[in-house]
Formats: C-alpha cells, structure tokens, sequence
C-alpha cells in the first residue's frame, strides 16, 4: 500500500515502541479504540503521527474539559467543521438521521484533567447539508495531504453512501499508558 | 466499502487487531442520537435558507430547553407540513440532476419525525409551486390520508397524493385560485381561495376522481380589501384575516364553503391609526381559550401587508374583544403550541429570532427570546 | 381559463379604459412593453391589476432613480429577491450565463423624476443558485397567491428549463399614458 | 414552453397584441449582460460557501473597479482550476441525485470564462477528493491539454482528463501521496508530493498509459518541518515553503524532480520571536520581479500553521533578502496578478475580505480593501 503502508509501519514503531521510548511524560498511547457503529461495523482507524513537537508550547493554550459545544473544549485540538453536540448530536454521536463516516482523521489532544493525551478519532457525520452551527476550526498536529490521516482539509464523509458533510465528532479512540 | 476493506487491512499488517478486539473503559463508539419523545413545545422551523435556497432546511428545536433536535435537508424552495400524528414530515421540493441544471425531478419527501431520517420519495409532476414557505401551499387531508400540494406553472393546480399508496392520484386544475384547505371532515376534499373573492371546493373518491367542484359565492373583495391565504383553524373552522383586520371564519367541512359573518379587529381609532395585520403566517389560535393572535402594525398602506409586527394582539374568537397587546418582536411569524402549557411563539424571520410567551393563563406572559435558529425561517409548525 | 383569464379581462378593461377615465393625474399606463430575450422569442407578460389605492401614501416614501443597485430605487416597490445590478446584471438583464425567466409578476411603481406610474416586470434571472448579493423585498400591490401576476411569495423561475431562481430584474414595459 | 404558450394565448384574447408589436421608446428589452474583456485585474475568487457546502460558487469580480461581474455555481466542495488561457474554468464537483442523497455523479463542469455560461461537463470516478478549495489539488497540464484531478477514498489516486477528447483518459494510484504539480515543459506529466518527504513524478502518453514513475530522494523532513503543498511559480519552477519557513524550489520538468538548495525566510531574531508561515494559498509571485511573498505569523507553534497572516513578507527570490514586510490583513490566501501593473491581493476568507498593494514598483503601496465578496472565499486565481 505504498506510503499509506509506510505511515501504518510508523505508526505502530512509533506509537507503540517509539513514543513510549522517547516520551519523558508518560503521553504515549497504547490503545486504540473499538468504534462501533449501532452495533454494526468497526469503523476503520486511519494511522496517526506524533511528530513529537512542542507539547509545551500547546500546554500554553488554555482548554476546558467542561463545554463540548465550545470550541476549546480539549478533544477539538484538530477539530475542523461544525460541531455534532451543537447539531442534535453529541461529541461522539452523529444528529438524529445522519450517519458516522467510515473513515476520519485522527489528533492527539491533552485533557487538562489529566494532563494526559489522548488519541483522538474526528468522524464526520454524513448524509444532511451542513448543520451550519458552531464551527471549530483547529490545526494541533494536523498535517498537509501527504499524511492524509493527519490531514483534515478534506471531507471525511468521502467514503460514505452520502458524502455529504453535515458535522464533526472527536470520539477518544486511543488512551494514555496505563489506562483503558 | 473498498476502504474500509483497506483500512482494516492496513491496520491488520499493523499488528493492531489484537487492540481493536474488546471494549475498553474511556474508550468512545459512535452512533446516531436517538430523540427522546417529544413534548408539546418541540418546534419544526422552516428555513428555506433565501441566500442559498438549494439548500433549505427544517430545523427541529425543543422549545423549552431551547435544545437543537436536528434538521431535514428540504432542497430547493420547499413545502413543508407534518402528518396530524406528527410522526411524518411531508417536504414538496425540486431537485435537479446537477443541482442546477439537468433533469427536475419533483417529490414529496418522507421524513420519519421521530428519527429526522429519510424514508422515501413519491414523485409528483413537475408542477410543484415553489412558494415562500408557508402552510397553505402544502396540507395533509384531516385524517393524514392524503397530501395537497399547490401547483404553478404558472397555471394553478393541485397535485393530490395518496400517502397511503405513495403516489400521486389526481391533479386538479384551479385556475384563478390558490391555497390548499383540507375539508376538517372529508378526506379527499379541499378548498382553495379564488381571486374573485369566493372559495372553490372540490371533492374527490378515493381514485382521485373529483366528484364534486363547487365555487363559492365571494365573501371578501380581493381589490378594496385583500384575504390574506395564511390560515390558523379552531373546531374545524379556518379564520382568516384581511388586510385591512377583518376577520373571516370560514367553515370549509361541505361541499361547498360557508361563512360566518366578517368582523374587524379595529376600532375606529385603532383605524385612524393605521393598524392593519401584516407578515407570512400571520394568525395563530390557541384553541381551548379561543384566543387569536395576529401580528400589527401601525401606520398601515399600500405595501405594509408583510411588514414585521409591531404588535401582537390577543383577541376573543367569540366576542371579537382585544383582551391583550403583546410586543410585536418584529415577528412576522405566529405559532401557539397544543395541550398543556400553551405557548405562543413569534418568530422574527430576519433576525432568527424567536420570542415565547406563556398563554395558558389569563394574560400572556413574556417568557423569553431564543437564541437565533437558522437563516432566514418563515413558517413555523409545534408539535 | 378562468380566473387568469379574468384577470387578463380585469386588466384590459382597468388599464386601458376604466384606469384611463378614473385618474385624474394621467397616471394610466397605455402601453404594454415587447420584452426580448436575446433577440429571440417574446416574454409573455401577466396581467396586472390596479387596486387604485392610497397613491398619495406611497407618495410620501422616498424612493430615488439614481442608484439601481439599492432597495429604494423606484423601480423596486414590489421586488423580491436579489437586485440583478448587484449580481453581474443591470436593472433590466440577467447577469452572465443566467437566463431571464418566460414568466414574471409585475408591479405599478411611480418614477419620482417624472411623477407617473410604470408597469414594471420582475424577471427573474434564472439557471445559477442564488446571487445573495442586494436582498429587496418590497410589497407595493403586490397581492396573494390568487393574483398570481401580482405575487412575489413565488419563484418566477418556474417555467423555465432550471427553475433556480439567481437574482430578479426589474423592467419597464408599460409606459404612462401619452408616452412610448 | 406551455406557460408561455398560455400566457401569449392570454394576451391576445386580451387584445394586447397590437401593443406587443412593435418596440418603444422608454421599454426595457431583457437579455443577459455580454461581459466586457477581462483586465489583468480580474478575479476568481473560489468561495465554497462552507455553511452550504453543497452550493459553493466562484466569484468573478473586475480587481480595479471591485465590479462583480457574475457567478458559477460550483456544487459540493468543489476544486477549481482555470486553463491557461483563462478560456476556461474548470469545476471538479460531485452531485448527488437528490441533492444530498441518491446516486453519486463526479463531473468536470467545463464554463466559458468569457460568458460565465456552462459548457459542458465530464463525467469522472466517484474519487475526486472534495478538498477545501486549493489550486494544488486541481490543475491543468501546461498547455491546458489535460487536467490532473486529485483522488481520495482515502486511498489518493489522480485522473487524469483530456480536456481536448472530453474524457478522462488514466487514474495513476499515487499511494500515501498529495497534490498534482505538472510538468512545466511535458503535457503529459505531473508530480505529487508524498509522506515520505520525496516527490512522485509521473509520465503518461497521449493513451494515458503511464510510461515513467520516478520517486525522488527526500528532500524536506515531513516530521521536523513539514511543507505546505500550496504553491506558486516562477519560471516554470514551483516554490514552496516549509511550517518553520524553510523555502524549497523544485524543478518538476523532468522525468524526476530536482530541487534546489533550500533557504530559510527568518533571520535568528525572527526565528526566535516563532515567525512562520501559515494559511491556505500562503505564497504567491510576482514573476517579473522574482518576489515571493508569504504569509507569515509570529508566536507560532504546533497548530498555527493555518493562522491568519500578521504579516506578508516580500522576498527577493534570487537574493533571499527580505525587501518588505506588509500588514497582514489577517490573509489565508496571497494571489499576484500578471502583466502591467501587477497587484497583490491578500484575501482574509474569515470576512471575506480582499487587501489591495500594487506591487510593480519597488516597494509595494497599499491601496485599499476591498467589499466582502462571497461567504468563505479561501482560493483566489488572477486573470
């Protein structure tokens, strides 16, 4: 699968060997998660990257654990499009009468609770036109096409029956060391 | 399909199956919300989004909470109306094959109210009048059988559907007419209003044949003083005001139209003041205290009749007394919620704001303004 | 063709004769305009009706001939929709790769300049989705749906082969008595 | 036609045919605005409407005079590229049956640039990636014979159209990586950038058959600094910049990418005050006088690299001395236009708002900003 092979290759060094090797901070993850659709399907998980920058610099900014219809609620850290829990949804749920996507993107998002990261699964909801309400637009880890897992300039609906994009989801799908 | 297959494998040649075997505590699934039932005050607010009107929209809202329900997408410049169980929305709407050019194709949408998910299409003829949003343009008959969707070609007619069958099963002409009324008591009957001031009736069996067409005598002079076609109804009857503030009451259960005697909204000094009715869906009625509610304006002429209102008055359907001026809210959109808790809502459609006041009691009661729902919403349905 | 055709009667009688005996101001429109398309086909126009009502309280509002890209410009008393001059079109055409509507509703608006009263059709442009540029929505005789020629709660685009409606037109097809 | 048919009919039962016939003075003729010829100063201006996805449109608005000079509506997320000649305009698009449900058709509308009109369109796979609006994932071969259409399912792939037989011809797999960047000098070649840090560069033959496939070394460090895949040219090079600044000049003439070596944008001091680059289309050049200029933000960090531009930087591209620093205007998106008079625009998609500077003397001069156009315009293309 050429460089999308490569990326799940690194993935698994890095995410799973590497990261914990080279991470002082216990940040690593080690699971990732089940993503049930109803109880149908397992969703596909797109690999991920830690480019392993700054976590200082992002501790900076101040995230809340609190409101997840605001878009500095911690799992938005690479949130790109209107938010599900402001739709009829919720931060994991698609609104009544759209449908998960079956692929996504993936961030890694420090909860302030914790301080720990989080690996972080942006499934869009499909299938209505755009909900329109809350738009979230953040960029932590994100990454140009090239790393299109990592990449969230494009519609993540694509591989659904309806590639129509209604609204954004951040579902936990990875958690810390040591948890899960 | 093809990448799901891919990821999966991929994640496969990863090692990370073992991961993905069991549940783990913190971990998320997704899924669709389910809705909780609904209450007297869940909202049904027709937007058809005027600067993008493509893409119109139904925006379903608690009223209480003020919690965001979801939506149905309504395509281009739609008709929206709810089954009278409530457990359907009906849309009228124009797609295109390229969104703007190729093949039309017109349907009514089905929506499952419940779920806001589409259950399927009936196909009707090209014809399908691509109104303001508004509820006299599209009616299910009394019992939710049929659907009446108003047609402009711009020849006027009526498209009959049979929800029932899901298929269309007449189109009646009514040239010089408009509107949808259902009979309150007859299924396949509707009536429309005409421009020479009188009211047709038409009937029809159930193949959609029109067994009876009957035309009213004029009640109102459409050129000295206009019928608006919006509508609300009490007991079966609709009521109807003019643009100058007189009432009709129009009893549409027969075969053909009957009327009571008309009657003004205004004194003579309410008149001086140039107080008129004005906006889209302009009356609303809350029918176990036979109370109308009409938006007004002041310093009414030629052209006001759409202005937003300056105020909303309350008044007596049986002794034809004003009992209260609400602010207007600049609404120009009127709605009061059935059973307990009435509630009267007054939608300012440019600004998407809505205002709520409690009208169960004696004297309404100023509840609060909702944040902004939507674009440009027009029509407003409740549970 | 019942009612309509009624109308068309009502018209010819009003406007040309019975409007002409009853104003006392010369404010009867005698003409009824040849609309071109291209160079093509003619437009049909719909009747009209003239309720004879409150001119002098019209009068009192200030509407201007200067600047057609704004709402109070008179030609506009009984717009709805997009002004076509803010679109790419002018007052009177359909901006690029649009198309007039067949059909129209029309309007009686009186040309502050000169004090008389216009018969003015409302073309919509048709065939793009909406211009969003130079909302007007004014109701000066405009009537409800059984005037259908006087309504403009109605996509005048109907008729034409993309009923999507862009932006609207307004254009003088009949002229005050004793000009044209 | 019926309509027209009936209202003609109308008329001339109404006896008003004698005054249809002949043309007056004081009558207005409808018809459709002729667009006059374009000046080195008209826009594109790519708005994909995100609050209405499904309805985006291009803007087309005369730089000089802020005229607007009309719209094509561009469907669902669409990616749009001009031919070289400004001719054409191309629209990578999808529809659906119904609007948001239904069958799934992917097309290249093809409009006349001079007349806004559609012209056409090419029915592509059902793979086009429906991106945020970038030139780098829709282009035309360099003598506007093909166009390279970026693929994602995810799994990224390009199709390739000929745009002279109306069909398209290949779809090359190019796995894990980004963008198609044609050759400047052979029709029938693109490159792609990949996760990797290397350049794929493809060949194809008039059959579309692929007759070369050459990966380059690496050449940046997707995981230290990684580059922006938005672009401009100068010479028929491309230039790109790096999240921490870096400027990388590839050579993608050849059946394999060359690059020259890369420099940076920032002193120590800028460096250390966290310069960097950040937007949509955050580069653009003025050719005739070899200037970049960037879109830059200071404080940056991990998840700036879309900030707003603080500033825009003006860079001799031979020297790499920077000549200016521009206010910002909050720009994603830098376009410069071509011939006499050249102009930077720098488009703040947030407001949809256009900053003006002339550029073609020496130093840039702001002129003005212009009216918003559009709702979230975020890709501007220059006549």
């Amino acid at each position: 699968m050429g460089f999308i092979g490569n990326w799940l290759d690194r993935w698994s060094e890095r995410s799973t060997r590497s990261v914990a090797q080279r991470s002082s901070r216990r940040s690593a993850l080690n699971r990732i998660g089940k993503l049930m659709v109803g109880s149908a399907f397992v969703l596909p998980v797109l690999p991920f990257d830690r480019t392993g920058q700054a976590f200082a610099a992002e501790a900076k900014k101040r995230k809340q654990a609190k409101d997840d219809t605001a878009c500095d609620y911690w799992r938005y850290c690479a949130q790109d499009g209107y938010l599900c829990s402001c739709c009829g949804g919720t931060v994991s749920t698609c609104p009544p009468g759209t449908e998960p996507s079956k692929v996504s993107w993936v961030g890694t998002c420090r909860n302030p609770e914790d301080g720990k990261d989080y690996l972080i699964s942006y499934n869009d909801c499909c299938g209505k036109t755009a909900c329109g309400r809350c738009m979230c637009n953040t960029s932590e880890r994100e990454r140009p096409g090239y790393r299109l897992g990592l990449h969230n300039d494009v519609n993540w609906c694509m591989a659904n029956d309806s590639s129509v994009f209604h609204c954004t989801t951040a579902l936990i799908v990875g958690l810390p060391e040591g948890q899960g | 399909m093809k990448a799901i297959a891919w990821a999966l494998n991929g994640l496969a040649g990863a090692a990370l199956m073992a991961s993905l075997a069991a549940g783990a505590v913190g971990l998320d699934t997704t899924g669709v919300v389910k809705m909780g039932p609904a209450t007297p005050q869940r909202m049904y607010v027709v937007d058809p989004a005027f600067s993008h009107l493509i893409d119109g929209r139904l925006h379903v809202v608690e009223g209480d909470s003020e919690r965001y329900l979801g939506m149905v997408s309504t395509g281009f410049s739609a008709s929206v109306a709810l089954s009278p169980d409530r457990k359907e929305i009906y849309v009228a709407t124009t797609y295109y094959a390229r969104l703007n050019h190729g093949e039309r194709t017109d349907v009514v949408d089905i929506h499952d109210a419940e779920t806001l998910s589409w259950k399927g299409e009936i196909v009707i003829p090209t014809r399908h009048a691509q109104a303001t949003a508004a509820r006299n343009v599209l009616q299910t008959s009394h019992d939710g059988r049929y659907l009446f969707v108003q047609n402009a070609t711009p020849a006027t007619s009526v498209t009959v559907v049979d929800l029932q069958a899901r298929k269309p099963i007449a189109e009646v002409q009514t040239p010089g007419c408009w509107s949808v009324y259902p009979s309150p008591t007859v299924a396949g009957r509707f009536s429309a209003m005409c421009g020479n001031g009188s009211m047709l009736t038409v009937t029809l069996d159930a193949d959609g044949k029109v067994t009876g067409r009957r035309q009213s005598a004029p009640f109102f002079d459409p050129d000295a003083d206009p019928l608006f076609t919006n509508f609300d109804r009490i007991g079966g009857r609709y009521v109807f005001v003019s643009f100058h503030g007189q009432v009709h009451v129009a009893d549409l259960s027969g075969e053909e139209a009957r009327f009571e005697a008309p009657w003004s909204l205004l004194s003579a000094a309410d008149t001086k003041k140039g107080w008129r009715p004005g906006g889209y869906q302009l009356v609303a009625i809350h029918e176990a205290s036979g109370r109308l509610f009409v938006a007004m304006h002041d310093k009414g002429e030629e052209g006001t009749h759409k202005n937003p209102a300056k105020e909303i008055w309350m008044v007596d359907l049986a002794s034809h007394k004003r009992l209260a001026r609400l602010p207007g809210h600049d609404a120009l959109t009127l709605a009061v919620s059935r059973g307990d808790g009435a509630r009267l809502y007054a939608l300012n459609g440019e600004k998407a704001l809505i205002a709520q006041f409690d009208v169960s009691g004696s004297q309404p009661k100023f509840l609060r303004v909702m944040k902004p729902i939507g674009e440009t919403p027009i029509q407003l349905e409740l549970q």
